[in-house]
């Protein structure tokens, strides 16, 4: 057997490679199949309605899926005057470009599909080839409504893109690499190892990071690429099944993406923040006379594969929160929120981090780490408690509850207040 | 404040660091900010130059700079009182430890003399532990001078080419000593500095305005017209304290050198304040001049000191020139503290070096090791060549004299000695505040201080020099001010006299009695010179004493408060000049009873007292009492305000109190006295005279006594203080008696002294005709020369580079047409050559692109297939 | 032909080579843009393959996001109706085609008669490449060299001890290239009023 | 020349890759197209850089390094020519580059 392994190696690593393949696929299109129903649900909830409940499922989960199969059998239109060549490889390049990103990203310790030494770099890169995908989606479609939309997408990415990059190297200046794993190992242990509270340059870097991410997946309110109230859809104003659906993959494929590189490069990736990291400790931890075991091993990055994905949909569900909530901006204002205000941001963070780095006492740090952590996740947990013990402000005919976990009677005198 | 001290306490020598610094620091901002002002000046228009140009002042820019100034000589003042008395508590409690111990030990060793079996053991092992005790506390104490008082770091190495020893070389230092005359010499300078800084506030008010009319200077549209210059005055002011206590300061001679020249820098700025004045520029230059030939001879002796003994700092400079002290032995006999002359021994020489041969009139002079051995053979010692650290060396004796002497030569040009006396008096022409600064507390008291701070340097026959230099000044000084008139000339002149007694008291012997009669004669001769100052001003800038008189109702401050100081500078008992000038007459007695053939360096003092008591009287007298001689003048007359008048009171009463002691009838019970006398060296003693005397050691400090019982009564200053000083009391009593017959009584009519001796004094209003000795001796013979060579440069070297120049032309006429004709003409066919061949070549630009591109092309291929054939060829062959 | 990354070789190469040439053969300027990007992009996957990794991501970073984005800016900008498909002549692309054969005879030619140039130290294919850190380090002034060899062909006396070589100065150098770069394009593109033509 | 992959087939790629944009800067007329010419050229001249790099331990930091400079230097390239063909646009309402003959002989 593994003679004939060795000596076909060829197909082994090949045939490896394509389950690796599968394997990613599946993840990012059932988790664009979870996003999408999310996103409705949470729409839903913030604008007071209860999201799709018809179809059926428990939460109505099987919208989704009746709406991919729709999508899937739905007629593949292409305008007349659309270049057909463009038109058709638009999508793919663009999930291409989202997809790629999936390789060099480690779900768990080493559970990666291709270790790189340059991982974040390697990631940063092929998101930025997702903008050619719309670019030739845009001019393909041979309507002005999607040529503006491409070119609006093409500058917004291509701007934010500086921004982005700058903030991401800000952890990487930190960690001293770009290997995603070495960088999410360094965070292992208690929460305040975590790189958002390594200094005040990270934990504002996190924020920028994260504004920049939602513009570069243009998401609401960085999503004038396809303003419906100018533009229609924008670049994909003339697709239709399938491959509309191929946009849609990429763009959740990316809010995971860079939520999952949030996750790594600040918030400690796949470490729980209060113990230690679980593959290597289990492996040692269940082995024995020395030797490693592979159980704990799997068993712990597992975990640590749980651990991250939820931290990873957390920052989704945020992107989520956001759009639902602000308004989109202008196209004008998008560019200036970029170009005069988050790239010299960045740029200050990327100075700043450098001389904490070399100029701030060592000694400094913990303390710095420990009080920032601290007040952290005492607003985390007073805002917790807040919505915990604040009551309903609608009426009880809306939501048949006083609050979210105490179905008490409200307060008559909240009752009079509140009433609408 | 309690921080300061604490951040001090480590090394607390860096008060006085600080207080120096801080001067500086206020130059350094008026600097700034008047160079902003400039900056923004030219755009005062715009906004932001607007803004810079109030931020610094505008057009009317107020006393800020003063205050800066003297905020910043006030905080120096705090810091140096404080080190001072840090240093004097030190010193003190370290003196009264150890004087226990030397008690308990004279008591033990009395009563070892009795005692006898056991209890003499015990005594004797009680004795050894105290002096244990006794040997570790002045340990401690020369440790804590050495460590908590003292320090440097290298600034500048000088390491000839081939030497790689780091301790050859010569190593410029910046570095500080604090002993306790430089302690007092701080705190002199800085409190002075303030009150003059406080005066200046008053007396230079005139400056602020933004045009001031300078009634002395004539031009072609009437008085000149100028901006004010307040801020550069008080920048000035710092810059002057600034060297003055770095100077002060310093522990080395390069540093002391360059304080001085910034000293001269700053008189030279100060005295030519009103520049537009001709009178004021030539001062300056004169002053400036005349120091710079001090200077030179400072060089020289900096120089000579350097190749011979290779080093600056002053203690590693004393160590070299003089013999220790003591060894382990005990004190060294014969020699301890002196400079040891002798001869080379050409024919005993080994691989140490030759011998050197002790002999009291020999030609060289011993060098000792500055890292001495604990066991010291200094009898019969080897020199070598290079000597080592701590190997013996020599260097001519003759040298060290000159090396002295330079070292002096710059101190009578900055001190204002005969016969460099000249600029002194013409330095009135700064502001008189400049003047009370110049004559109290720097720059003619750093030419005094220097003589005493290198005192170990000078040879007996250099300190002959000094003493007799003092004499001579001091002297003739005093005659000129009897008949000067103008107010500021006479106490010009009494300050020469003064700093040719303080000459005398260092070269007759008297360290402590010339260094202290420079500490109390800064607080009186700067109450003088303020107290003309607020007369001046009062007057509306009068300074003839014939134009004054009677104005002691209308100034009744000024008027007593330089009424202490005359009598100060008089030597009335009980006033600051008793203590200190009549110590000076009392070191002058003890030497001259060694040295009878040196009478006259007792006689002119004694006389010169007289003098001074009455030119001093005769100027307070002339000024304040009697009727007014010019109702002008007196109708004027007002006091001063009260910036100028506070310190005239503060410094009356420094005068009258500064130098008491208790008891206050005894003239050597002064406790300033006692404190300068704690910084003495050793080696002033050894010096004194060449009479047989031995030196002993008591409680850290050295005496020495005359082995003769008998001299020892005459020859030490404290054994005849009260006896010189009542000599001298009489005769400044007569002198008072006499100026108060002529000038207050009328008794006598100075207008017929005058005639009867005419020509004596026109000699003296003349100077003693000095200015016209150097005129005609230098100035004149200078300007020859200099005509005959302008001459020789406009008649024989232009005439030669005219004839050059005509036949150069000459030659480039005949060179352009050659080059027009025949080398363009080669240049213009080359060009047209290739101009006719571009136009046919032209044409294979056809401006497209892409034919460019498959040119290109053929190009590469071109090449890549000659590259392929000149490989395989190079691999063929 | 027994390994995976040989594989991936030929795949990588002929979708690069086809692409190359599309991009010369289409006559659509956009088109063409699109076929460049699929040849760049398998150049770095080629340096991929090489091991460079850090070479091929800011091939893709640089090129593929910001170079390419940029040309198909311009084509956008300047995209009028005849600019998008302008033709040439047929002499023309004979010309050219021929010329290209010939650079293309001459180049392989001469590659496969003069062996490229080898170091005596053997690598094993599969060795790997100076990471990341190495070539920042080198770009960053802390001299890493190449291992000291000579190359066959050259004379003994030719091999020399090879000192650590620093790139902080080109680096410096490219650094300030760029920013004038881009200054300077910034200044030329910006908004001009059209002269009359 | 075998199949297995060796230096050879990395320089023959660039090779071709150069020939492509040789032809390509020869026979577009829009300025632009020229442009996609020279980033062809360049990429083959970075394979080469690149596969030295990785097949002769010599140049293994210089071919990277080198490869990493040509990038760079082609993006400004790209950004200069772009900005040239704007303004040229702006100024001649047309990309052809057979219009820019001012500078012929």
């Amino acid at each position: 057997m593994s003679e004939w392994l060795s000596s076909h190696r060829a197909l082994v690593d090949g045939a490896l490679a394509i389950v690796e393949a599968l394997l990613l696929l599946g993840f990012v299109a059932g988790s664009a199949v979870f996003f999408i129903w999310l996103e409705r649900k949470v729409a839903g909830r913030i604008q007071d309605r209860l999201g799709p409940t018809r179809v059926g499922g428990r939460f109505g989960w099987l919208q989704t899926i009746a709406d991919g199969i729709k999508l899937l059998v739905k007629e593949d239109l292409i305008p007349a005057d659309a270049d057909r060549m463009l038109f058709r490889l638009g999508p793919y390049i663009a999930f291409c470009g989202a997809f790629a990103s999936f390789i060099a990203l480690p779900f768990a310790y080493t559970w990666v599909a291709k270790p790189l030494s340059v991982g974040i770099f390697f990631i940063l890169a092929v998101m930025s080839t997702e903008v050619f995908g719309i670019i030739l989606a845009g001019y393909g479609s041979g309507s002005k409504w999607a040529l503006f939309g491409g070119m609006r997408e093409a500058a917004q990415m291509v701007s934010y893109e500086v921004p982005m990059a700058l903030c991401v190297l800000v952890p990487v200046i930190v960690a001293g690499s770009m290997d995603l794993n070495f960088i999410a190992m360094k965070q292992t242990g208690g929460i305040w190892n975590w790189y958002l509270f390594h200094d005040p340059f990270t934990f504002l870097a996190f924020w920028t990071y994260f504004t920049c991410a939602t513009a570069q997946c243009k998401r609401a309110p960085f999503d004038l690429a396809e303003a419906e109230s100018e533009l229609v859809a924008g670049f994909h104003t003339e697709y239709s099944g399938l491959r509309w659906s191929f946009f849609f993959m990429a763009e959740y494929g990316a809010m995971f993406a860079v939520s999952g590189i949030a996750v790594l490069l600040f918030l400690g990736g796949w470490n729980t923040g209060f113990l230690p990291e679980l593959s290597t400790t289990l492996a040692r931890a269940l082995g024995s006379e020395g030797r490693e075991s592979y159980l704990g091993w799997a068993i712990g990055n597992g975990i640590n594969v749980v651990v991250f994905v939820v931290k990873a949909w957390v920052l989704v569900f945020v992107q989520m929160w956001v759009r639902w909530t602000l308004p989109r901006l202008r196209i004008d204002q998008v560019m200036m929120t970029c170009l005069k205000y988050l790239l010299p941001i960045s740029c200050i963070l990327l100075m700043g981090v450098s001389v904490w780095q070399v100029a701030v006492n060592p000694s400094v740090g913990p303390y710095f780490r420990y009080g920032l952590c601290a007040v952290c996740v005492g607003l985390l947990l007073w805002s917790a408690v807040k919505v915990v013990t604040t009551p309903s402000q609608l009426p009880v005919s809306v939501t048949g509850a006083t609050n979210l976990w105490n179905r008490g009677p409200i307060p008559p005198e909240l009752a009079q207040k509140t009433t609408v | 404040m309690m921080n300061l001290l604490l951040l001090f306490g480590e090394h607390p020598g860096w008060f006085f660091v600080v207080a120096t610094l801080l001067p500086l620091l206020s130059f350094v901002l008026i600097l700034l900010a008047s160079a902003l002002w400039c900056a923004g000046r030219a755009y005062r228009n715009t906004p932001g130059g607007a803004a810079l140009f109030n931020l610094c002042g505008g057009e009317e820019r107020g006393r800020t700079a003063a205050f800066v100034a003297t905020g910043a000589i006030a905080l120096a003042f705090v810091f140096s009182l404080v080190g001072c008395i840090r240093f004097s508590v030190q010193q003190h409690s370290f003196e009264t430890a150890i004087k226990q111990h030397e008690k308990a030990l004279h008591e033990f060793a009395q009563k070892l003399k009795e005692a006898k079996g056991e209890a003499k053991e015990e005594l004797e092992a009680k004795a050894k532990s105290e002096k244990e005790k006794l040997e570790d506390q002045e340990k401690r104490w020369a440790d804590a001078r050495k460590t908590y008082w003292q320090g440097h770091f290298d600034w500048l190495r000088i390491s000839p080419k081939g030497i790689a020893d780091a301790d050859s070389g010569t190593v410029l230092q910046l570095g500080f000593k604090i002993d306790s005359l430089s302690a007092i010499m701080f705190v002199m300078v800085t409190f002075i500095a303030t009150l003059i800084h406080v005066f200046s506030i008053g007396y230079m008010s005139d400056e602020l305005q933004p045009e001031v009319e300078d009634h002395q200077v004539h031009t072609a549209h009437g008085h000149l017209h100028r901006r004010g210059r307040f801020g550069r005055f008080f920048m000035y002011l710092s810059l002057f304290c600034f060297s003055m206590l770095n100077l002060v300061l310093a522990d080395n001679l390069f540093q002391v050198f360059l304080s001085w020249e910034l000293v001269g820098v700053c008189s030279y700025l100060l005295i030519g304040f009103y520049n537009e004045r001709q009178s004021a520029s030539n001062a300056a230059n004169k002053a400036f001049i005349t120091n710079r030939i001090g200077d030179a001879g400072f060089i020289l002796g900096m120089l000579i000191l350097w190749t011979h003994v290779g080093t600056f700092n002053m203690e590693e400079l004393f160590q070299r020139v003089r013999a220790p002290l003591n060894d382990t032995h005990g004190a060294v006999e014969g020699v301890a503290g002196r400079i040891v002359r002798g001869n080379l021994d050409p024919n005993n020489t080994t691989k140490a070096g030759q011998r050197f041969t002790i002999a009291n009139d020999g030609s060289d002079v011993l060098l000792f090791p500055h890292r001495p051995p604990e066991h010291y053979h200094a009898i019969v010692p080897r020199v070598a060549e290079n000597p080592k650290p701590d190997q013996h060396g020599s260097m001519p004796y003759w040298m060290l004299v000159a090396a002295g002497l330079g070292i002096f030569l710059g101190c009578v040009g900055k001190s204002a000695q005969f016969p460099l006396q000249v600029w002194l008096p013409d330095a009135m022409e700064g502001p008189t505040p400049v003047s009370a600064l110049i004559h109290a507390a720097t720059m003619v008291a750093a030419g005094v201080y220097l003589v005493g701070r290198c005192y170990p340097l000078f040879t007996y026959d250099a300190l002959l020099v000094i003493a007799y230099t003092g004499g001579i000044t001091l002297f003739v000084a005093a005659t000129i001010a009897v008949v000067m008139t103008d107010i500021k000339k006479v106490l010009a002149y009494s300050t020469v006299s003064q700093l040719g007694y303080m000459m005398l008291a260092l070269g007759v012997g008297g360290w402590v009695a010339g260094l202290f009669h420079l500490v109390t004669h800064a607080f009186f001769k700067a109450l003088l010179f303020l107290g003309s100052g607020s007369v001046i001003h009062g007057c509306h800038h009068e300074q003839e004493m014939t134009k004054m008189g009677g104005l002691f109702p209308k100034m009744k401050i000024t008027a007593l408060t330089m009424l202490a100081g005359v009598l100060a500078i008089s030597g009335i008992p009980l006033f600051t000049g008793w203590y200190s000038k009549d110590a000076i007459l009392a070191q002058a007695f003890g030497f001259i009873y060694v040295h009878p053939q040196h009478l006259l360096l007792f006689l002119l003092p004694l006389a010169t007292a007289g003098i001074t008591a009455f030119y001093m009287s005769r100027m307070w007298l002339m000024t304040f009492t009697g009727k007014p001689r010019d109702e002008h003048v007196h109708e004027h007359a007002h006091e001063s305000p009260w910036p100028m008048t506070v310190p005239l009171i503060v410094l009356g009463i420094c005068s009258v109190g500064i130098a008491w002691g208790w008891p206050l009838w005894d003239a050597e019970a002064s406790f300033l006295e006692a404190n300068v006398h704690h910084a003495q060296y050793p080696a002033v003693l050894a010096d004194f005279g060449h009479i047989d005397y031995s030196l002993s050691e008591h409680h850290g400090e050295y005496w020495v006594a005359a082995k003769d019982e008998a001299q020892n009564e005459r020859v030490f200053a404290y054994r005849n203080h009260h006896l010189a000083g009542n000599i001298a009391f009489v005769l400044v009593a007569i002198g008072i008696v006499f100026a108060g017959a002529i000038y207050w009584k009328r008794v006598l009519d100075p207008a017929e002294a005058k005639e009867q001796f005419p020509r004596l004094h026109a000699f003296l209003m003349d100077k003693w005709r000095f200015d016209r000795l150097y005129s005609a001796v230098f100035v004149r013979p200078c300007l020859i020369v200099g005509h005959w060579f302008a001459a020789f440069d406009l008649r024989a070297i232009d005439g030669v580079i005219h004839a050059v120049a005509r036949s150069a032309m000459w030659v480039s006429k005949w060179d352009g047409l050659f080059d027009h004709h025949i080398i363009d003409g080669v240049v213009n066919l080359v060009g047209n050559t290739i101009y006719g061949v571009g136009a046919r070549l032209r044409s294979v630009q056809t401006g497209f692109l892409r034919s460019y591109v498959l040119f290109l092309v053929l190009a590469a291929a071109g090449i890549f297939l000659a590259l392929a054939y000149f490989v395989r060829m190079a691999m063929a062959g | 032909m027994d390994t995976l990354n040989d594989i991936l070789f030929y795949v990588l190469m002929a979708t690069t080579c086809i692409c190359a040439l599309a991009v010369v053969l289409t006559q659509n300027i956009v088109r063409a843009a699109a076929w460049l990007l699929f040849t760049l992009a398998g150049v770095s996957g080629l340096f991929f393959l090489l091991g460079a990794e850090f070479v091929g991501s800011t091939q893709l970073l640089v090129y593929v996001g910001g170079t390419l984005v940029l040309v198909v800016f311009g084509v956008m900008l300047t995209a009028q109706g005849p600019f998008v498909n302008m033709r040439i002549g047929a002499a023309e692309w004979a010309i050219a085609l021929a010329v290209g054969l010939v650079l293309y005879g001459v180049l392989s030619a001469s590659l496969i008669i003069s062996k490229p140039p080898q170091s005596d130290l053997n690598r094993h294919v599969d060795a790997t490449m100076p990471d990341s850190s190495v070539l920042g380090a080198s770009l960053l002034g802390q001299g890493q060299a190449s291992p000291t060899g000579f190359l066959t062909g050259m004379p003994p006396a030719m091999r020399r001890e090879r000192k650590p070589m620093a790139y902080l100065l080109p680096f410096e150098i490219v650094s300030v290239h760029l920013l004038v770069v881009l200054i300077g394009a910034a200044y030329l593109a910006r908004a001009k009023r059209r002269r009359a033509v | 020349m075998t199949f297995a992959v060796g230096l050879n087939h990395f320089l023959l790629l660039g090779a071709f890759l150069f020939v492509c944009g040789a032809v390509c800067m020869a026979t577009k007329r829009n300025a632009i197209g020229i442009l996609m010419g020279v980033e062809l050229v360049l990429n083959a001249a970075t394979i080469n850089f690149v596969a030295y790099a990785h097949y002769n331990p010599i140049f293994q930091v210089e071919g990277q390094v080198f490869a990493l400079f040509v990038i760079v230097l082609a993006a400004a390239e790209a950004a200069i020519a772009l900005a040239i063909v704007l303004n040229f646009y702006n100024n001649h309402t047309t990309v052809d580059v057979d219009t820019a003959e001012e500078l012929k002989g």
